[in-house]
């Protein structure tokens, strides 16, 4: 058989040329050239990725595919990293969803940053972030993946903090860079961990090193995988490092649909799935993962009952959605998460492009309290946005539907606490169907509460990939259905299914029946409001405990934070002002004066001294090497012999 | 009456060629030492630069390795830019001090 | 063939082509004198034998009794030693120019008519030239005359600067021909005649008006002869000097234009070769077979040197800072476009 | 023939060279130098190395040292001045020049398996020279044009006057 031409490196490379070419010239080129090359070549790497999908699919290309002779990139002793890719169902399908998404939403953005100044360093960032998030998908090895991890990061920096002008957005860009910082730290000292009992760093060989040793379980395992996870929680959101997420909502509302909803944050997920060997070897660190998902969902989706900033109330859905999916990796269910994973990325990035829609027609305006009765003023984003509520809250047979049921089923299926675990994500699936509809509610119906604005429908070329979205977010479910667990399968392994005839449906329907009575409160709570947030007076303690979002960000400044700035200035100011380098400035004052006391008779300025010196230095290398050379053996074999 | 039978007496040691090209650095190093025009000492170093030449010649005739050569070439082209930029130097230090004698130039700043 | 006879053999050809060579430059001289005169409407030297032609002895013979007047403040040495330098070095470069037909040899392979078959020919005569420049830069200097200096100076630049483009203008010609042998060079311009040329099958047309842009500056001659602008500088770098050794500095210029137009030649316009290639059946004859080759080499030369004096006679002088502004922006990457093309072209053929 | 040819000119060598050093006029210096340099051409060319004398006649005695010339012309270097020097210079300088040469010579005299050069004997053509360094050494090649750009800006840079001398002299 041929070898199929796959171009494996430009899926990548693309992005990057255009990074550089609006990087670096962006300030000078026209706005539309700007944008034909921040979309040509997310274009032109979607398309390879749909022809590497259609090889795959014709069968052409066996999947795993490893790229043969990648360069290599790191090659010390036994250890070789190269650059080389990894084709494989898993990473196909993310790459599907990272190119193609990340697409439509560089599409939406040419209309959502249409008069932004910075519009060229917008695109710029955007194409540098698809860049790292290919590489952190195809990557074959676990560092070149933290090569894009770091990657996606450093983006997600940038673009948080694009309006660098505004404090809180800069704030909120450094606190998610050092946030990730910590999680990152787990990750580094996974893969050190990795390194030191493998030996290798490819994925393939770290998983035939394990199918080598069936017996080999817990211990070191079980520390690789949590730290794995400490990056994973880092990147995705989850307690306790979720509290950036929110916050990244400072960036422009395409970028939190792309970055913080759609792809980067669900890299997390990702990473465990494609490490499933590691965490399937321990029991404890998959239990830690499904309760830290459990325990997220729930956090996350209590806090998002009472925001009333529209992209906050989806940021914390983000992260409780991101819950699930953790929880779906820790009962083992990866095809499930990563199931999720997708239609999460149809819908939310929808949801989220939808309010940039409605901020953009409220000329920026991003409080719920303010809006209202925007259904007849923009009414392709609102249905579009219909769609997306109704696929989140699990309305039967849109996208959420399966795959949260996915969830829950394999939950519910696994042994131990799966079944408290299953009940949270009950309990969560309820919370989520409640604060959606809050969100439809309060944005579409009613009357326009802010009168000073005057909502209008936002141009096509925002209007079309809302469109797209929409239709994925309704049928994205059913190519999951039943088949998404077996294509995977080669890629996360086969996993028992929830699968348990009667049983199942009545699962089904009870996670129908909490969504259902999440959007029949909403409905009591927010179909014809009077005040701006009815959940306010009906719970006033439990509401400012929400509001305040737990004090989350509180306690971390107070336990944290602030101790570490105390010992930081002590540190500064004593141990290394004072005593380090006081202390150093007068002793190498001290030695200075007195070496160069002697050493100045040696700097006469003289030209011809010096030459003098140099040639007297190079008269004692050669005698050093060539004196013994009469006693048959030369100076340098015996210095060589020395070491 | 062959033409080649040009060469009556052939050879010559290539340990001459080598003396020669040490005798040509030592001078080199010696007219680094007693010369006191700053544009002599410059040319001292090349005299330095076309002694080690000779010698990276004669190996590369030695062992018929073309790379010696080219190794020259570089070294041209080294010193070539080295001229440039040094007499450029001579050029600065002597607006600033109106001499070139080396002895007289020996402070640490232009 | 015995050392000796090699000696002796090689003795003669060199003797043979510098009083050639030295006969040439007396009558280029006075080429360009009655030429010039043409062109400006008189006659030229008439008067020393048929149509002036024994002007030039009268002139050497002049030149050789002249007082030779050193002025007191020069350095002497070096005063002395420029001339010397000046016309060798115009003179030396000859040695390696092939002028006849390289078929005929004598025993042992022992060509006439070339002093000595150099694989590295052309870059024997680039390095030749480039020594040249020490006599006009000494001659100037020595003298201690700021006239003098600044002539110098300025011919020193105007030969380094016009260097590069004329060397790079050679490149061309080289990659055509794949060799540094001028005898191989004129060798693959031998098959088609005229049509084979560097200068027109090589499409080096460009190259060679850099070459005569750059051979113009080289020599010191109109429109360049800045060096000796008589309007600004009386005389240039020879002012200090007079008789015989002015004489040098005078024979050197013109050998210079010789050589030049010996190396055009070579290079562009197909040595010694005929212009109809194999359109004229090759003779049996020895003697034409020899004398031929002579006569189109020959031939080609004066007319390049009829260029040179036509162009003297005809085109105004160059201030100074257009020659360096010519020189270096507009010659220099011309010629590296030239190259470019050529091996572009020559990539594109292969 | 190659023995006289080398005797005569590895002759001008040194005598150049000493005459480099001899000569108190930096001109008359630099001629010497010249003639150290073109003689060493004929030895290069002796050993076979045709492009190498080329280049070092056109590059060393038509290039580099015309510059020296006229940076001599330029800045009207007279004669060198006697002034005290530097004691280290004679004290250390001599014997350790004197150890150097001695040691290389031992060496060279020592050294086994040297061969002979001869007239017409190993001699390197342009081509292959070139295609060695236009193939396994186009980066090192590539690279010294860039230094040679980089110099020349750096001369520039360095010799013309500044801005604020400029105003004030003229």
């Amino acid at each position: 058989m041929n070898e199929p031409v796959l171009f494996l490196p430009f899926i990548p490379l693309l992005p990057f040329f255009g990074f550089l070419i609006n990087g670096l010239l962006g300030r000078r080129l026209p706005k539309a050239l700007v944008s034909f090359v921040a979309l040509a070549f997310p274009c032109a790497s979607f398309l390879l990725v749909l022809h590497v999908a259609y090889l795959a699919w014709s069968g052409s290309l066996p999947l795993p595919w490893s790229e043969p002779n990648a360069p290599a990139w790191i090659s010390a002793g036994a250890v070789h990293v190269s650059f080389g890719s990894v084709i494989d169902q898993l990473s196909l399908v993310m790459l599907l969803i990272v190119t193609g998404v990340g697409f439509l939403i560089h599409i939406y953005s040419v209309g959502y940053m249409h008069e932004e100044p910075g519009y060229w360093r917008y695109f710029a960032y955007l194409n540098l972030f698809l860049f790292f998030m290919t590489v952190l998908v195809q990557a074959g090895n676990v560092l070149l993946m933290f090569v894009g991890w770091e990657g996606v990061g450093l983006a997600s920096y940038l673009l948080i903090g694009f309006w660098y002008q505004k404090p809180s957005a800069v704030s909120a860009g450094m606190k998610a860079f050092v946030v990730n910082r910590i999680g990152d730290f787990g990750f580094l000292i996974g893969i050190f961990l990795i390194l030191a009992n493998f030996g290798t760093l490819t994925f393939s060989e770290i998983a035939a090193r394990l199918a080598a040793n069936p017996a080999w379980t817990g211990g070191v395992l079980t520390a690789i995988a949590l730290c794995l996870l400490v990056g994973a929680t880092g990147k995705s959101a989850q307690l306790p490092l979720y509290v950036w997420l929110p916050d990244a909502m400072e960036g422009p509302t395409p970028v939190s649909a792309l970055i913080h909803a759609a792809t980067m944050v669900t890299a997390g997920v990702y990473m465990i799935a494609r490490t499933h060997f590691l965490f399937d070897r321990s029991p404890f660190a998959l239990a830690v993962v499904a309760i830290i998902g459990a325990a997220t969902a729930f956090f996350a989706a209590t806090i998002g009952l009472v925001q009333t900033d529209i992209k906050r109330v989806l940021a914390y859905s983000t992260v409780s959605q991101l819950g699930y999916m953790f929880l779906g990796c820790g009962v083992a269910a990866y095809s499930a998460a990563i199931f999720h994973l997708m239609t999460h990325a149809f819908f939310k990035a929808l949801l989220f492009l939808a309010a940039g829609s409605v901020i953009h027609a409220m000329g920026g305006e991003q409080d719920m309290r303010k809006m209202g009765g925007l259904r007849t003023r923009v009414p392709i984003t609102f249905w579009s946005m219909t769609m997306a509520v109704l696929a989140i809250s699990g309305f039967p047979f849109m996208s959420a539907f399966f795959s949260k049921d996915a969830i829950l089923a394999a939950a519910f299926a696994a042994g131990g606490l799966g079944k408290v675990l299953w009940f949270v994500g009950l309990v969560t699936a309820a919370l989520t169907a409640f604060y959606m509809f809050r969100l439809w509610y309060l944005t579409f119906f009613g009357e326009l509460r802010d009168h000073n604005t005057h909502p209008h429908e936002s141009p096509w070329v925002m209007l079309g990939p809302l469109v797209i979205l929409a239709m994925l977010s309704v049928i994205g479910g059913w190519i999951g259905m039943g088949h998404f667990g077996a294509y995977l399968a080669p890629s996360v392994g086969v996993r028992p299914e929830g699968r348990t005839g009667g049983l199942e449906y009545l699962l089904t329907a009870l996670a129908v029946g909490a969504g259902a009575l999440g959007w029949y409160i909403a409905h009591r709570m927010y179909h014809s409001p009077t005040t701006a947030d009815g959940l306010a007076p009906a719970t006033p303690p439990g509401y400012k405990l929400l509001a305040g979002k737990y004090y989350v960000d509180e306690i971390y400044t107070y336990l944290i934070v602030k101790p570490l700035l105390m010992i930081s200035k002590f540190f500064l100011e004593w141990v290394v002002d004072f005593a380090i380098l006081g202390g150093a400035a007068w002793l190498l004052g001290g030695i200075a004066t007195l070496f160069g006391a002697i050493l100045q008779r040696w700097q006469s300025g003289n030209l011809r001294s010096y030459a003098a010196w140099l040639a007297v230095g190079a008269a004692a290398i050669l005698l050093f090497f060539l004196i013994p050379y009469t006693l048959g053996a030369s100076g340098f074999d015996i210095w060589a012999r020395g070491r | 009456m062959n033409f080649t039978s040009v060469h009556m007496f052939s050879d010559v040691p290539l340990s001459w060629y080598l003396l020669l090209s040490a005798a040509l650095f030592a001078l080199g190093v010696v007219g680094f030492l007693i010369k006191r025009n700053l544009i002599t000492v410059f040319m001292s170093i090349e005299l330095m630069l076309n002694g080690v030449n000779l010698s990276f010649v004669t190996f590369a005739h030695q062992w018929h390795a073309v790379k010696g050569q080219i190794f020259v070439f570089f070294v041209m082209m080294v010193a070539a830019a080295e001229a440039a930029v040094g007499l450029a130097i001579i050029i600065a230090v002597f607006r600033a001090r109106s001499t070139l004698a080396v002895d007289r130039i020996d402070l640490m700043k232009l | 063939m015995t050392l000796l006879q090699f000696f002796l053999w090689s003795l003669l050809k060199v003797v043979v082509v510098s009083v050639i060579l030295l006969m040439g430059v007396a009558y280029t001289v006075l080429l360009e004198r009655k030429l010039v005169g043409r062109i400006q409407n008189r006659w030229g030297p008439s008067r020393v034998g048929p149509f002036g032609l024994l002007q030039p002895l009268v002139d050497g013979a002049k030149s050789f009794l002249k007082e030779d007047i050193i002025p007191t403040a020069v350095y002497r040495p070096l005063y002395l030693l420029a001339p010397i330098i000046g016309l060798s070095c115009a003179m030396i470069s000859i040695a390696v120019v092939p002028f006849g037909n390289p078929a005929i040899t004598g025993s042992g392979g022992f060509r006439f008519f070339e002093i000595s078959d150099v694989n590295i020919g052309l870059l024997v005569i680039l390095g030749i030239t480039s020594i040249g420049v020490y006599g006009i830069a000494l001659a100037g200097w020595s003298s201690n005359n700021k006239y003098s200096l600044l002539g110098s100076l300025r011919s020193s630049a105007q030969l380094i600067s016009y260097e590069l483009a004329l060397g790079l203008s050679l490149v061309g010609v080289v990659l055509l021909a794949g060799n540094l042998n001028l005898r191989v060079i004129v060798e693959s311009q031998a098959k088609h005649g005229i049509f084979s040329w560097n200068l027109f099958g090589g499409f080096q047309f460009v190259a060679f008006f850099i070459y005569l842009m750059a051979a113009y500056a080289e020599t010191n001659r109109s429109p360049f002869d800045l060096p000796e602008a008589e309007s600004e500088l009386t005389a240039g770098y020879h002012t200090e000097y007079s008789s015989m050794k002015f004489a040098m500095f005078f024979m050197s210029e013109y050998a210079n234009m010789i050589t030049v137009g010996c190396v055009a030649t070579l290079l562009f316009l197909g040595g010694w070769t005929s212009p109809f290639g194999n359109l004229l059946p090759a003779p049996h004859n020895i003697f034409l077979q020899s004398i031929l080759p002579i006569f189109w080499f020959v031939l080609k030369v004066f007319s390049f040197l009829f260029l040179y004096v036509w162009v003297r006679g005809t085109l105004p002088r160059f201030r100074y800072d257009q020659l360096m502004n010519f020189g270096w922006r507009y010659l220099m990457p011309l010629a590296i476009l030239n190259i470019v093309a050529t091996s572009l072209w020559l990539a594109y053929r292969s | 023939m190659h023995l006289v040819l080398f005797l005569i000119f590895a002759g001008f060598c040194l005598a150049g060279a000493i005459n480099l050093l001899i000569q108190r006029h930096p001109i008359t210096s630099a001629l010497s130098l010249i003639v150290v340099m073109t003689s060493l051409a004929v030895l290069y060319l002796l050993l076979g190395a045709e492009f190498l004398a080329a280049a070092q006649v056109i590059v060393y005695a038509g290039a580099i040292m015309v510059l020296f010339t006229f940076v001599v012309m330029l800045l009207n270097a007279g004669r060198e001045e006697r002034t005290l020097g530097s004691r280290a210079a004679i004290v250390l300088g001599f014997p350790a020049v004197v150890v150097i040469l001695a040691l290389v010579a031992t060496i060279i005299l020592h050294a086994q398996g040297l061969g002979t050069a001869a007239l017409r004997e190993g001699i390197t053509s342009t081509q292959d020279l070139s295609t060695v360094l236009f193939t396994n050494l186009l980066l090192p090649f590539e690279v010294t044009s860039v230094l040679i750009l980089v110099a020349i800006l750096g001369a520039v840079a360095l010799a013309r006057r500044g801005d604020g001398e400029r105003t004030e002299g003229q």
